[in-house]
């Protein structure tokens, strides 16, 4: 896994359905504040030229934010889109895992799972991608 | 008083594009003018006549020397004056002549003569009428005088070149051969006019070889050979 | 009420609005899902986001579903929409190296690492219309993908790779222009302040990164046939997906998803200073959000014009080019030609009616000027 | 009057232009005695460095100089067709000539330009804009400064145009229409407009038929003697200097090589150079 | 530092807007902001916090000096999220008025073709009324916003920072333009177009 | 666990969000105190066209309250499908009370008019503007025209009225007429017709112009010198309506409309919508007072 926040991109990245089965079941073991209920809202995408490394604006993109408070452990959920749900399970899971009497167990094993998930569809995809790369060689074959 | 102090003054060409020759047309002429008086410049062609002539205007550069003038505003070295103030001089007291007419082409022989004049007759028609005058005075038919000099012969150039020097009056004249090529009647004529001048208080230095204009004309007589003085005259007497 | 039925223009427009639904609607046998347009219609949604400067695949679906299936519309109710919005945050510069690769071709070398990747490019699909894409049934959707998906070996799965860039081997050599100090690179933001000219480059690449697709070709090609002298090579052009990185309120990178981004390097020669001029290669740059190939090779073309000293190619000058391609603000000024102005024209007439009248009291005509075409 | 050191117009300093980026050594390697504008580290082009003189009223300065020596850049400099790198500039009748005009806003300079200069290029089109008449070129200097009425800007165009020897009766015609010489004339007319008390002329007569130059030249001294304007003339051309000024700037290579009265310069030149170019003109 | 969560974003900055707008359009009328339940630091008048409230969030700067000004600019920092920066970067510029007249000349004035990139300077006074009562210093306006002319009278501000901003004012469209609030909420603009007199107890200056 | 309930975004009052909000509001004190002058604004889409308004829009929504009163016209028409548009935008994203009565309105925005009915010193009256820059027609490039109006320099803009005079007998400049602001920018009043210009001058009301697409605003406050370009002998005129009438009122001192009817006969009508009403109904109103409205017998 290359990308250094690996328990938000999973998050993100994962089905919703099981996320929510996920935070949904342990959820009532917490007492859990909402601090901003999940709103959208726009994040400006930075970008740079690839040789001058000049900066620039691209654009925006639609954001849902969230903000928790769970065991007096504030969390935070952002991710690109309308998602409000999922906004919420990142905030909350984002709290918990910085509780410290919160057993991790649980958490790592629901995020190690769906991690496999992704990277199986990711590598999926990719090799159908793969199938479309020009094979000089077999070319010079024919 | 005297109102040209020239000390030591010597001059020498230094051109760069003969390979630095060197040429030596005065050596260290000294000798003072009185004011109203008239100075004639003797000597060979060659002799550094007229170089010191254009030294004194400025026109050449002196190497070494000075020439004090004693202008109306006080004494002024010619040699390293500002320029502006050279220009005003020129402008207002010190004129000069050369031996040819180097006019603007494509300007009538009477706005040649008014050119120095309009500096001081703002109205051009009053100057024209002085400037006819006197072209008049000095014979020049009447029907050149909207032409243009440059076709003229060298006795008509002459004519507007003198009048042109003098019509203003300057206070100093630096004039070069003033009555060369003139018939005998209008050399009179414009000896009369610089004498006139000098009767008004313009000193004059002039360049001549003819013998009977300096006899007229003037006080003094310095001889110039290879560069240097070799005699000064006064009334035909060594000194 | 007076002379005017005031109501009359209300009314007009609630029923305009309602006929307009009318024609959406009554022919449909089933309301399209907003799922199916932007899967189906995926590059038209790419089209939306890119020139809506929002990037919202799921709203641009909405927008595109609600006008009709026409672009610039639908673009532009996406912009109006970012209106409403707050920016909470900016991203962390996205990094393309990083890309998770769909597309990846260049044009100026036969082999490049990591191959040449086509990708789902409809450059090779032969524009034969096919008919039958009209009878289409669930079925064979169905049959298409379990034989698609068949087509590949789950068992052996190769691993997912990133790649290095052409221009970063052309750059290893010394044979890129290196960075002019005279540039102005500061960064702007076109949408909190109004361009100003001459525009840094973070504002230009800004501009085009929004702006409509038509409008960048018309003014790359423009330079390419003849008016101008852009004449690039692809160095490589990519499509795919890249992480979006935030900063958290509390200061913490998070991950925030990943965004589809098409990306063009333009390569061309030029000449460097006057007197011993050293021929290096420049880059001219193209980026935007969804798979719109058009878009970032011209916007590269446009990149290297734009920074041309020489001002007399249309697409070399900068307020020709940013101005001129602005889809949104274009398409509406020139519908506002459709807005009454009998005002204004009233007093055009007035003008010109007693111009002709002092003309007829004015003989002989004057001569019509020779120099009238002068420039 | 006496010209007393107080009475200048225009007063220049240490004027200096460099495009590209000079680096510490660039104006010690550059100049007459390098043979150079360039220089040899950077690339940057001197185009002027240290040109310092004072004009009087009415006094007609003459810069000469082979082409690429910076003489044109001087004038440009002084009419804020550019922007100095260095150098100061006062004109006494702006702020008592207590003011470096050259780092005054725009807006300033702006004003300085519509009510004290006047300019003549080499190219009429530099000068004149080529969409209006001669009459509303000329309006312009004359709006410019003030002037609001077209009665009055006609009456005035008029008598410029009879003054410069172009037909009045073709002042609603387009520049675009005339002969070179008429178009240098006009622009003549616009330049003097407001009465300037300092005047440009840069190459007025380059590129002009050698008839039409001398009656461009004569239009030019008339004016200068009729309305004392004092002049800065820009050639490479000895003999419009000889006629037109009273002294001589001499450049190379960006730097003053040689000043003085004109005759002087033309009889007796002291630098190589300008003797070279004296010499070649003779 | 206080958060003050009073203050209504919407509807509040609207109103007080407007009685900006108005106060910049006619220079010399007094406006009166509305009393509001904030708490702002010592030496930062309530409706100098209003205006900051106003008008200020991230895209802009400001700057604040003198007595408390590390207070002030924490206070506003945190209620506006507008960066502090050193005054000759600022558009916002808050200062008392009885303060050195200096500051007026290192605040940015803008540029020819961008005159309006420029300071607004912020300045608490004692008092500004309309009538003279024992008033310190008599203000008399004209130019845009004023039928003729229009006099108004100050308490609490050093005349010099008024003679400083006319002089930098000088070469309009350059300048700084003028917002001033009182004790009692009174808020009273001066825009660079107008040219004003100033006469203190009894002096012009 | 909360809703997965998508697209719940509500809009906020008067539709541009705060940030922008405020930057329009900083950006017109700015357009107040340097009258005349464009100040460029980032200017957001609107849910109408560009070139439809945006600018006007966006300057009534940044300075709208609950309190205003709102009047808008196209044409002088309160009933111009683009007023009602707007009329309703507006009442939809601020539920302020709206007006066809001038006089009531506290925010007037406008396309291509002034009223004919005085304005106060409680109104703020708002311009849509499609081209804010006067100097356009003789200089293409925006970076020019700004060095332009920074140096003052203005020459152009005079010759080209110069020259039109001289080829054409007349100004030939109509509806937009540029005018010169306190002595020092020259603007461009949006396309009213040089009957409105005079109206501009010395005002009892703030004018504030939007140019939505050009992204420019600026400003004329109250009590401020607006000339129209003229010279001391070439003058400035408004529309001739001479020896023409309203048919409905026989008014001759208001700005008429030229109507053709299905006979294909020509009338005349007064202009602005309200003015005609209130004529008709014989309510009370206040006329503009101008030299050039004055001199017209009634």
């Amino acid at each position: 896994m290359r990308y250094m926040e690996k328990q938000d991109y999973i998050l993100c990245e994962c089905e919703l359905v099981p996320l929510e089965k996920f935070v949904a079941s342990i959820e009532d073991n917490f007492e859990i504040k909402i601090a901003r209920m999940p709103s959208i809202c726009m994040t400006m995408i930075q970008a740079e030229d690839s040789v001058e490394f000049q900066p620039f604006y691209l654009g925006e993109a639609l954001t849902t934010e969230c903000e928790v408070i769970v065991n007096g452990q504030k969390g935070y959920g952002i991710c690109l889109g309308d998602e409000p749900l999922r906004s919420y399970c990142i905030a909350f899971i984002d709290a918990i895992t910085q509780l410290q009497d919160v057993d991790p167990e649980p958490v790592n094993n629901f995020l190690n799972e769906q991690a496999a998930l992704i990277e199986q569809a990711d590598k999926i995809e990719y090799n159908y991608i793969m199938r479309t790369k020009v094979d000089f060689k077999l070319m010079e074959q024919d | 008083m005297n109102i040209l102090e020239v000390n030591d003054l010597s001059k020498i060409f230094n051109l760069h594009i003969l390979k630095n020759k060197k040429i030596e047309a005065l050596k260290e002429i000294s000798f003072t003018m009185k004011e109203g008086e008239i100075i004639g410049l003797t000597g060979k062609s060659g002799s550094g006549k007229s170089s010191l002539m254009k030294c004194i205007y400025r026109t050449y550069l002196a190497s070494s020397g000075e020439i004090i003038y004693a202008s109306q505003d006080g004494s002024i070295d010619m040699v390293k004056a500002d320029d502006h103030r050279i220009i005003e001089l020129r402008k207002t007291e010190i004129n000069y002549c050369s031996q040819f007419l180097s006019v603007i082409p494509r300007v009538s022989a009477v706005d040649v003569v008014c050119e120095n004049l309009f500096r001081i007759e703002k109205n051009k028609t009053r100057a024209r009428e002085q400037a006819k005058e006197m072209l008049e005075q000095l014979g020049l038919p009447s029907d050149l005088w909207d032409a243009f000099p440059v076709t003229f012969s060298g006795g008509e150039q002459q004519r507007i070149n003198v009048a042109r020097a003098i019509i203003a009056g300057p206070r100093f004249l630096l004039i070069d051969e003033p009555t060369a090529s003139l018939d005998a009647r209008t050399k009179d004529i414009v000896i009369d006019m610089i004498v006139d001048l000098k009767r008004n208080g313009t000193s004059v230095l002039c360049i001549s070889h003819d013998e009977y204009t300096l006899d007229r004309l003037v006080d003094r007589r310095i001889e110039l050979q290879t560069g240097r003085i070799t005699a000064v005259e006064m009334d035909g007497v060594e000194v | 009420m007076g002379y005017v039925a005031v109501k009359g223009g209300t009314d007009a427009i609630h029923n305009s609005q309602e006929l307009v639904e009318f024609y959406r609607l009554r022919n449909a046998a089933t309301p399209l899902d907003v799922n199916q347009i932007r899967s189906q219609l995926r590059l038209a949604v790419d089209k939306v986001i890119g020139e809506g400067g929002l990037y919202a695949p799921e709203y641009a679906a909405i927008a595109l579903k609600q006008a009709e299936g026409e672009v610039f519309e639908a673009a532009f109710i996406l912009r109006a929409f970012r209106t409403t919005l707050q920016r909470r945050f900016y991203s962390e510069t996205i990094n393309t190296r990083e890309m998770f690769v769909k597309r990846k071709i260049s044009a100026s070398f036969r082999e490049i690492p990591g191959g040449q990747i086509l990708g789902p490019t409809r450059d090779y699909t032969q524009r034969i219309l096919d008919t039958g894409k009209a009878g289409e049934t669930a079925h064979e959707v169905k049959s298409f993908l379990e034989a698609f998906e068949s087509k590949i070996d789950r068992g052996k799965l190769q691993d997912i790779d990133t790649y290095g860039k052409v221009i970063d081997l052309l750059k290893q050599e010394g044979l890129l222009k290196t960075i002019d100090p005279n540039d102005d690179r500061t960064l702007t933001d076109i949408t909190r302040e109004a361009i100003k000219f001459p525009a840094p480059r973070s504002a230009r690449l800004q501009m085009m990164a929004r702006a409509e697709t038509g409008g960048l070709m018309a003014m790359g090609y423009s330079s390419m046939r003849g008016f101008g002298s852009a004449h690039p090579t692809v160095g490589e052009l990519r499509y795919g997906s890249v992480p979006v990185m935030i900063k958290d309120p509390s200061g913490r990178t998070r991950y925030a998803g990943k965004i589809e981004v098409t990306e063009a390097e333009m390569v061309s020669s030029v000449s460097i200073g006057k007197k011993n001029a050293i021929p290096k290669f420049t880059i001219g740059y193209g980026l935007c959000f969804g798979q719109n190939d058009t878009k970032v090779i011209c916007m590269g073309i446009l990149d290297t014009t734009m920074r041309s000293p020489d001002v007399n190619a249309p697409a070399n000058d900068q307020e020709f080019v940013l101005y001129h391609t602005e889809g949104i603000e274009s398409m509406g000024f020139t519908n506002h030609l459709k807005l009454p102005h009998y005002v204004d024209f009233q007093s055009v007439l007035g003008g010109i009616r007693e111009a002709i009248k002092r003309n007829g009291e004015k003989t002989p005509e004057k001569k019509p000027e020779v120099a009238e075409m002068e420039q | 009057m006496s010209r007393t050191d107080d009475n200048w117009l225009l007063r220049v300093r240490n004027l200096t232009k460099i495009y590209g980026e000079p680096n510490e050594n660039t104006l010690n390697m550059t100049g007459p005695l390098f043979n150079s504008n360039i220089c040899p580290e950077t690339d940057a082009i001197v185009a002027c460095a240290d040109i310092s003189f004072d004009l009087y009223p009415g006094e007609v300065l003459g810069i000469v100089g082979e082409s690429g020596s910076g003489k044109s850049t001087v004038v440009r400099l002084l009419y804020f067709d550019m922007e100095k790198t260095a150098g100061s500039a006062f004109l006494k009748p702006y702020n008592s000539g207590l003011a470096n005009i050259l780092e005054e806003s725009n807006q300033k300079k702006r004003f300085i330009r519509n009510h004290l200069m006047g300019m003549v290029y080499q190219n009429p089109r530099d000068g004149l804009n080529f969409r209006f008449s001669s009459g509303g070129n000329i309006a312009e200097k004359l709006i410019m400064a003030g002037n609001m009425n077209v009665g009055q800007i006609r009456g005035r165009a008029s008598e410029l145009l009879e003054k410069t020897e172009v037909p009045v009766q073709r002042m609603d015609d387009r520049p675009s229409s005339f002969s070179g010489g008429m178009q240098q004339r006009v622009q003549i007319s616009k330049a003097i407009a407001n009465n300037p008390p300092l005047l440009f002329l840069d190459e007025v007569t380059t590129g002009l038929d050698v008839s039409v130059q001398a009656k461009v030249l004569d239009l030019i001294r008339e004016l200068q003697q009729d309305l004392g304007i004092a002049m800065i003339v820009v050639s490479h051309d000895l003999s419009v200097i000889r006629m037109l000024t009273d002294r001589t700037i001499v450049l190379k290579d960006g730097r003053i090589v040689e000043s003085g009265l004109t005759d002087q310069i033309l009889q007796d030149p002291q630098h190589e150079y300008s003797q070279l170019l004296v010499s070649s003109l003779l | 530092m206080r958060r003050e969560v009073i203050y209504d974003e919407v509807f509040d900055a609207q109103e007080q807007f407007r009685l900006l707008l108005d106060s910049m359009a006619r220079p010399g009328k007094i406006n009166s902001m509305p009393d509001m339940d904030i708490i702002p630091p010592a030496g930062l008048n309530k409706a100098s916090a209003m205006i900051a409230f106003a008008l200020l969030n991230t895209d802009v700067s400001f700057y604040a000096e003198g007595e408390g000004s590390d207070a002030i600019e924490s206070y506003i920092a945190l209620n506006t999220t507008a960066a502090q920066v050193g005054v000759g970067e600022a558009d916002f510029v808050f200062i008392n008025g009885l303060y050195d007249a200096g500051i007026i000349f290192d605040a940015k004035t803008g540029t020819l073709p961008y005159p309006e990139e420029s300071a607004t300077f912020v300045i608490d006074v004692d008092a500004i009324t309309e009538d003279a009562g024992d008033s310190e210093l008599i203000l008399t306006l004209k130019g845009p916003g004023i039928e003729t002319t229009k006099q108004v009278y100050i308490n609490g501000i050093n005349p010099g920072i008024l003679k400083a901003v006319r002089e930098q004012n000088m070469e309009f469209p350059l300048g700084v333009d003028l917002m001033l609030t009182d004790k009692n909420n009174n808020i009273l603009c001066i825009p660079r177009s107008n040219l004003f007199e100033i006469e203190y107890v009894g002096v012009e200056v | 666990m909360v809703e997965n309930k998508k697209y719940v975004n509500k809009y906020n009052f008067a539709f541009i969000d705060e940030a922008t909000k405020r930057e329009i509001r900083r950006k017109l004190l700015k357009a107040v105190a340097i009258p005349g002058y464009q100040v460029p604004y980032s200017s957001p889409e609107m849910p109408i066209s560009r070139g439809w308004g945006t600018g006007g829009l966006h300057v009534t929504l940044s300075v709208i309250g609950k309190k205003d009163v709102f009047k808008i016209i196209d044409q002088g028409s309160d009933a111009s499908v683009n007023a009602c548009n707007l009329r309703e935008f507006v009442h939809m994203m601020t539920d302020v009370k709206t007006t066809f009565d001038t006089s009531e309105a506290t925010l007037i925005q406008t396309r291509h008019r002034v009223t004919e009915e005085e304005l106060k010193e409680n109104q703020i009256y708002i311009y849509q503007v499609p081209q804010p820059e006067p100097l356009r027609g003789v200089e293409r490039y925006e970076n020019k025209t700004r060095q332009m109006h920074g140096e003052a320099d203005y020459a152009k803009m005079w010759v080209s009225i110069y020259e039109s005079f001289i080829r054409h007998g007349d100004i030939m400049l109509y509806a937009g007429y540029p005018v010169k602001v306190n002595n020092r920018y020259i603007m461009a009043p949006s396309p009213i017709p040089k009957w409105d210009i005079p109206n501009l001058n010395q005002s009892k009301a703030l004018h504030l112009f939007g140019a939505g697409r050009e992204k420019r605003l600026y400003a004329v406050p109250p009590y401020t010198t607006v000339e129209p370009l003229e010279f001391e002998d070439v003058k400035f005129h408004t529309e001739d309506f001479t020896g023409l009438e309203c048919f409905k009122t026989g008014y001759k001192k208001a700005y008429l409309d030229e109507l053709y009817f299905d006979d294909g006969t020509r009338h005349f009508v007064i202009n602005d919508s309200n003015f005609l009403d209130k004529l008709m109904e014989h309510s009370p109103l206040k006329q503009h007072s101008n030299k050039y409205i004055d001199k017209i017998e009634a």
